[in-house]
């Protein structure tokens, strides 16, 4: 898997051999996009049988909530789109936590429901963190993005979501990406004295840190 | 030389019979012990809807003796960091007190092995207290944290214990006047009903105490497995472990016996004072010819034929007793025999209800928390012990005084237990009372439903 | 001649393992010394027929005070403890005190039944069988002849248990 | 050794309650719990890395490993996952015998988790009774598909197999039993003094630091949030079938027993809904046999026994997924330990691990 991966982001046609027959859309879905309804989802794969349309998964998100938010923090927000009817913003790094706290106490997105790292070593700042943010009240789910480069480290929402901590720390176990502002950033599914960072793309599956098995274990690692 | 050899010849030919009581005790109670665990894990498997063991002998009647020879043949591990000389004292400082406590016990009015001591009830409580040194000292030399633990609950529970179970007796000693078993026993004969009756108050607290000081469920924290591992025990292993293991069955025997001789009878059988009811010498019989009968009527389930001859053999051995306890009720020459095999019976037969009825607790219910158990031990047990004994003595006084005896005393004691279970119902109010003041208001109405 | 046996049997054991007590530098091995010197000072009642102080001797002395003392000891921290320096001090002094207290033990067992009205009391034994059963004599003895002064003892013990209650609850 | 300063205690990873290799460093004084550190890991195996050289259906069966006493719900969430990823629907009937299973699966979780967690606390018979019943759910799965614990039951697009002939029947009559079980249990410790003793009160969690500390499942509920996936974004058949979300209302551990009990008794009746009318139809959705779902990325949560169980998977269109990222609930709930733990003893730490109903093949992944 170590072919050059694409960027999810613009919107394109599938390639793959997406079954003619995909017509229902997923239904119901997990959770509304924020402010679903939007001048969002052009007709999926309206005609069954007939040869495959054009499926446009991912557009460009313009609602309410969107409008709210670019008044509020303007060039912050780099990119807001809609995947499979998930709603999806890229925001900047450095505003991180100050975009947090207004979605927590504004918006009401009480819980981060999950926070985790994507790898795309090809691109300028190579990694994407993204938070899966979910609002009790609205019955509703955002994902927020924010990219970082090697080496950069990303402010830790900790302060904002409690249950941020150990996330983090496993992201920075799997990653190597540091949050900065994080009480206690340390491995956390690894040995602390493990060598390397597994889940980025660069590490092989085969890879391990075979010094730290064979003076830990006190054996040969066997690869 | 020739004094001593003399005085050596002299001192067995006096105590002869005793020592050897203490040899086959000592000898066959790691037997006995084997087949009470295998009993209880029987019992626990019938109430848990499984079998429990049954691969060694038929129905796993040769478990104990399996698991006996696997402890004994385990590699002995001493934790690097122990008190090695302490760490073997320990358990042989457990195995060693519950053991002697035994002798003060009468099972029987032929079988004991310290003849009439006047003592005897305070000695074996004394003596089996003993023990836990055993348990404070193996859980300090072990080294480890949890058996520190353990160790430290241990010692604490049983001192809280003791004094409610000491308070228990004495309620029941005031009755008798005096602390011989033999006498202890005859004078329920005489007054013709068991002091459990006369003090159930004192009865339910020393069974609760009881259950604690051997450390059994509920109040197994000491060796609590799910918090400590295995407490003090945790690093003891093969034989050093059984050992411990030995102690906690004997105690259990030791405070069921103890419990028997003051408040169920000792060695009398059920009414034993009413002609009438007479017949009841033959329960003992009956129960293990029905025993024998559905031993052979188990005989063609077994599936291996060795099965099958142990099966008849079991069955056989309890037409045997039967047979044995049949004899002196049916012949008048065996007569003089009737006391003392009928009254081991009974005996027997009531300390394995008292047993049972640990066992039952075990599976039944949870386990303490420590501070329950604390709490438990000095603001209900021990109130309610020292209150019962004064009603006691108040009872007792009224009674000679309108000149009451046997079931004419139960006049006095009656009401005596009442204010007593009342005095409980209000201890228990005042601490729900405690509790509920205690407990902080957390509950939140933040995203109620 | 079993009674000579028994008694320099438990006797030796007292004095050997009281012995032992004093030196150990290990806390708890000090205390399992102690115990059995208790429990060897218990088994002399008995071989003098006086089952009720052996089973007092061992309830109080061996199952109640010598378990405090054992979780106590636990309590503390055992390594602080065998570092510092038991035996420093004022070993002169305690070295006197127990001449003159050897002196004077030897010099009564030396005079017994020499000087008349001074000395050990020679006993005359009694046989076993005649011997009053002696709980009954204690509880006699207790609570009829010295009535008072063991209700006041015991009010007096019950005051010391409160106070040690409050001080320790003070701290906390 | 036991200073009047505090002591730290290390329980597990080899102990018998940390309900696998989980290792808790305790701070005690005495026996009062001032501090903890969870320290897990022990069970790692890169699930996340392996599933990048898988493809979707091969890393399918590795999800079972995660939670291996629910495998059925890791499975659905996976299966589901993808199906969105690709945008197809599994059709009505495997639905239908999605959700039967599943919540056979979340009964037989909670009758683990009740096991033994009144194992921890000292009841030795409630192990077995729960034990009997799971075997019966078990004894379903592997007639169905021949495994027992982890099943790999479902595939993406819908189901392998149809239903065997007595399915039905089996899960009615299970359903039948079940019902004076559940009483049987409660009976044992319900009312019982000293289990109320050793639960109400201790490990409480507010609603404020559940949603906080991201907590969701039974543990969430207790806290009292009204908050179940299976309501809030109904999947698999759960809209067409009426059930009553249990809340508790201090959030302590008997709150938690309750929920979980009461759970229980719902997924009992959605599973006789269910079986009352499975519709006929197709199992398998046409989804070709090689996966490549169109690049993108989807996450997707159900509502697991133990919480919500979410995946976030990222596709580059090839066969292989770019990213999978698991959102265990066991692993998000355990954070709340620290603050459950917090000034009660070492015997409510056992407690308070067995309330929290983790799993360490989940936790450590």
């Amino acid at each position: 898997m170590a072919d050059e991966p694409k960027e999810p982001k613009p919107p394109q046609v599938p390639t793959g051999d997406q079954p003619a027959s995909a017509a229902p859309p997923v239904s119901p879905p997990a959770a509304k996009p924020v402010g679903a309804g939007a001048p969002a989802a052009p007709p999926k794969a309206a005609a069954p049988a007939a040869p495959r349309p054009p499926v446009v998964l991912q557009t460009p998100l313009n609602n309410e909530f969107v409008t709210r938010f670019r008044a509020k923090f303007g060039a912050a927000l780099l990119e807001a789109i809609e995947d499979r009817k998930q709603a999806i913003l890229t925001v900047d790094r450095a505003q991180l936590v100050e975009i947090s706290l207004h979605l927590r106490d504004e918006e009401k997105f009480d819980m981060l429901a999950d926070l985790t790292a994507v790898d795309w070593p090809k691109r300028e700042k190579r990694f994407d963190v993204v938070l899966d943010l979910y609002s009790f009240p609205k019955n509703e789910r955002l994902r927020v993005k924010v990219h970082a480069a090697d080496g950069e480290a990303v402010p830790s929402v900790v302060s904002v979501w409690p249950a941020a901590n150990w996330q983090e720390r496993e992201v920075f176990d799997m990653f190597g990406i540091a949050f900065s502002g994080h009480p206690d950033l340390k491995r956390i599914l690894l040995p602390d004295e493990w060598q390397g960072y597994p889940l980025r793309k660069d590490y092989d599956i085969l890879q391990q840190d075979t010094a730290w098995v064979r003076e830990n274990l006190g054996i040969e690692s066997g690869q | 030389m020739s004094a001593a050899i003399q005085a050596t010849i002299e001192f067995v030919k006096l105590y002869w019979a005793p020592l050897l009581c203490g040899v086959v005790i000592v000898a066959i109670l790691p037997l006995i012990v084997g087949y009470i665990v295998l009993v209880e894990r029987k019992l626990m498997a019938d109430m848990q809807a499984r079998l429990g063991p049954m691969r060694v002998g038929p129905h796993g009647l040769l478990q104990p003796i399996a698991d006996a020879l696997k402890l004994l043949i385990k590699e002995d591990i001493i934790p690097d960091n122990a008190d090695k000389l302490v760490f073997w004292l320990a358990p042989v400082l457990s195995v060693g007190a519950a053991l002697l406590s035994l002798a003060g016990l009468a099972i029987g009015p032929a079988f004991q092995i310290a003849q009439d001591i006047n003592i005897g009830i305070l000695f074996v409580v004394g003596i089996s207290a003993l023990g836990i040194f055993g348990i404070v000292l193996g859980g300090w030399a072990s080294n480890s944290h949890y058996s520190l633990m353990g160790a430290l609950r241990s010692s604490a529970q049983l001192v809280s214990y003791e004094t409610a179970a000491g308070m228990a007796l004495v309620s029941a000693l005031l009755f008798t006047g005096t602390l011989n078993i033999k006498s202890i026993v005859e004078a329920q004969s005489k007054e013709g009903i068991w002091y459990v009756m006369l003090a159930p108050v004192a009865f339910f607290t020393y069974l609760v105490a009881s259950i604690a000081e051997t450390n059994r469920a509920p109040f197994d924290l000491p060796e609590a497995e799910s918090e400590l591992v295995a407490g003090y025990m945790t690093e003891f292993s093969g034989f050093r472990w059984s050992l411990y293991f030995l102690a906690e069955y004997t105690n259990m025997i030791v405070v069921a016996s103890v419990a028997t001789t003051l408040f169920l009878g000792g060695w009398l059988r059920p009414f034993s004072h009413v002609p009438w009811l007479n017949f009841l010498d033959f329960v003992p019989t009956l129960l293990m010819v029905a025993v024998g009968a559905y031993c052979i009527v188990r005989v063609p389930k077994q599936p291996v034929r060795v099965q099958q001859m142990f099966m008849m053999a079991v069955a056989g051995l309890c037409f045997v007793v039967g047979l044995v306890l049949a004899v002196p009720v049916l012949v008048p020459i065996a007569k003089p025999f009737y006391a003392g095999i009928h009254g081991g019976f009974w005996f027997i037969f009531k300390v394995s209800l008292y047993i049972y009825f640990f066992m039952w607790l075990r599976f039944t219910i949870p386990r303490y928390r420590f501070d329950q158990l604390m709490r438990l031990g000095w603001h209900f047990l021990i109130p309610l012990s020292i209150i019962n004994v004064l009603l006691v003595g108040v009872a007792l006084i009224a009674g000679s005084y309108f000149n009451l005896h046997g079931w004419g005393l139960l006049l006095v004691t009656t009401p005596a237990a009442v204010i007593a279970l009342v005095a409980a119902l209000l201890i228990l109010a005042a601490e729900k009372e405690h509790d509920e003041r205690q407990q902080p208001n957390t509950a939140s109405d933040f995203y109620a439903g | 001649m079993l009674d000579k046996v028994l008694f320099y049997f438990f006797a030796a054991i007292a004095v050997a393992s009281a012995a032992l007590m004093v030196t150990r530098r290990n806390v708890v091995h000090g205390a399992i010394f102690l115990i059995t010197a208790l429990l060897a000072i218990a088994g002399i009642f008995l071989q003098l027929r006086a089952e009720f102080l052996f089973i007092v001797q061992i309830i109080l002395y061996v199952g109640g005070i010598m378990v405090l003392f054992v979780f106590v000891i636990m309590l503390v921290n055992l390594d602080v403890a065998l570092q510092q320096i038991q035996f420093a001090r004022k070993k002169w002094v305690a070295l006197l005190v127990a001449l003159a207290l050897a002196g004077q033990v030897g010099l009564m067992v030396w005079s017994s039944g020499k000087m008349p009205g001074q000395g050990l009391p020679v006993l005359t034994a009694a046989a076993a069988e005649h011997l009053p059963p002696n709980s009954e004599t204690v509880a006699h003895s207790l609570f009829e002849s010295y009535l008072l002064p063991f209700e006041i003892a015991s009010v007096l013990l019950l005051v010391a248990m409160i106070g040690a209650v409050v001080m320790a609850k003070k701290r906390t | 050794m036991l200073g009047a300063d505090e002591l730290v205690i290390n329980m597990g990873p080899q102990h018998p309650s940390t309900h696998g290799v989980l290792r808790v460093k305790l701070k005690l004084d005495g026996e009062r719990v001032i501090g903890s550190e969870c320290i897990i890991g022990y069970l790692h195996r890169g699930v996340e890395k392996i599933a990048e050289n898988r493809t979707y259906q091969q890393f399918a069966p590795y999800v079972d490993r995660m939670d291996y006493v629910a495998a059925v719900s890791s499975g659905l969430g996976y299966c589901e996952a993808v199906e969105k990823l690709l945008v197809v629907e599994a059709p009505p009937r495997a639905r239908v015998i999605r959700t039967i299973l599943t919540e056979l699966q979340r009964i037989a979780s909670h009758l683990l988790w009740l096991g033994t967690h009144a194992l921890d606390i000292g009841a030795l018979t409630p192990l077995f009774y729960c034990f009997r019943e799971r075997e019966e759910i078990l004894k379903i799965f592997e007639k169905y598909c021949g495994a027992r614990l982890t099943t790999h039951a479902f595939r993406i697009g819908g189901l392998q197999y149809e239903a065997y002939d007595t399915f039905e029947k089996d899960v009615e009559r299970f359903c039948k039993d079940f019902e004076s079980r559940i009483v049987e249990y409660e009976t044992l410790l319900t009312q019982n003094r000293i289990w109320i003793g050793r639960t109400k009160g201790v490990g409480i969690l507010t609603a404020a630091d559940a949603i906080a500390f991201g907590v969701t499942g039974p543990v969430l509920r207790a806290s009292g949030v009204k908050w179940d996936i299976r309501k809030a974004a109904p999947y698999a058949a759960y809209d067409q079938y009426k059930f009553e979300i249990p809340v508790g209302t201090t959030g302590d551990t008997y709150d938690r027993y309750l929920v979980r009990m009461e759970e229980m008794r719902q997924s009992r009746l959605i599973c006789l809904q269910a079986i009352e009318n499975i519709p006929a139809g197709p199992i398998m959705a046409k989804v070709g046999k090689v996966l490549k779902p169109p690049p993108g990325e989807v996450y997707h949560a159900i509502e697991a026994p133990k919480g919500e169980i979410g995946y976030y998977i990222v596709s580059d269109g090839t066969v292989m997924p770019y990213r999978v990222h698991i959102r265990p609930p066991s692993f998000i709930n355990l954070q709340a330990f620290d603050r459950m733990v917090r000034g009660h003893l070492v015997a409510d730490v056992v407690a308070i691990i067995g309330t929290i109903d983790i799993v360490l093949g989940e936790v450590d992944r």
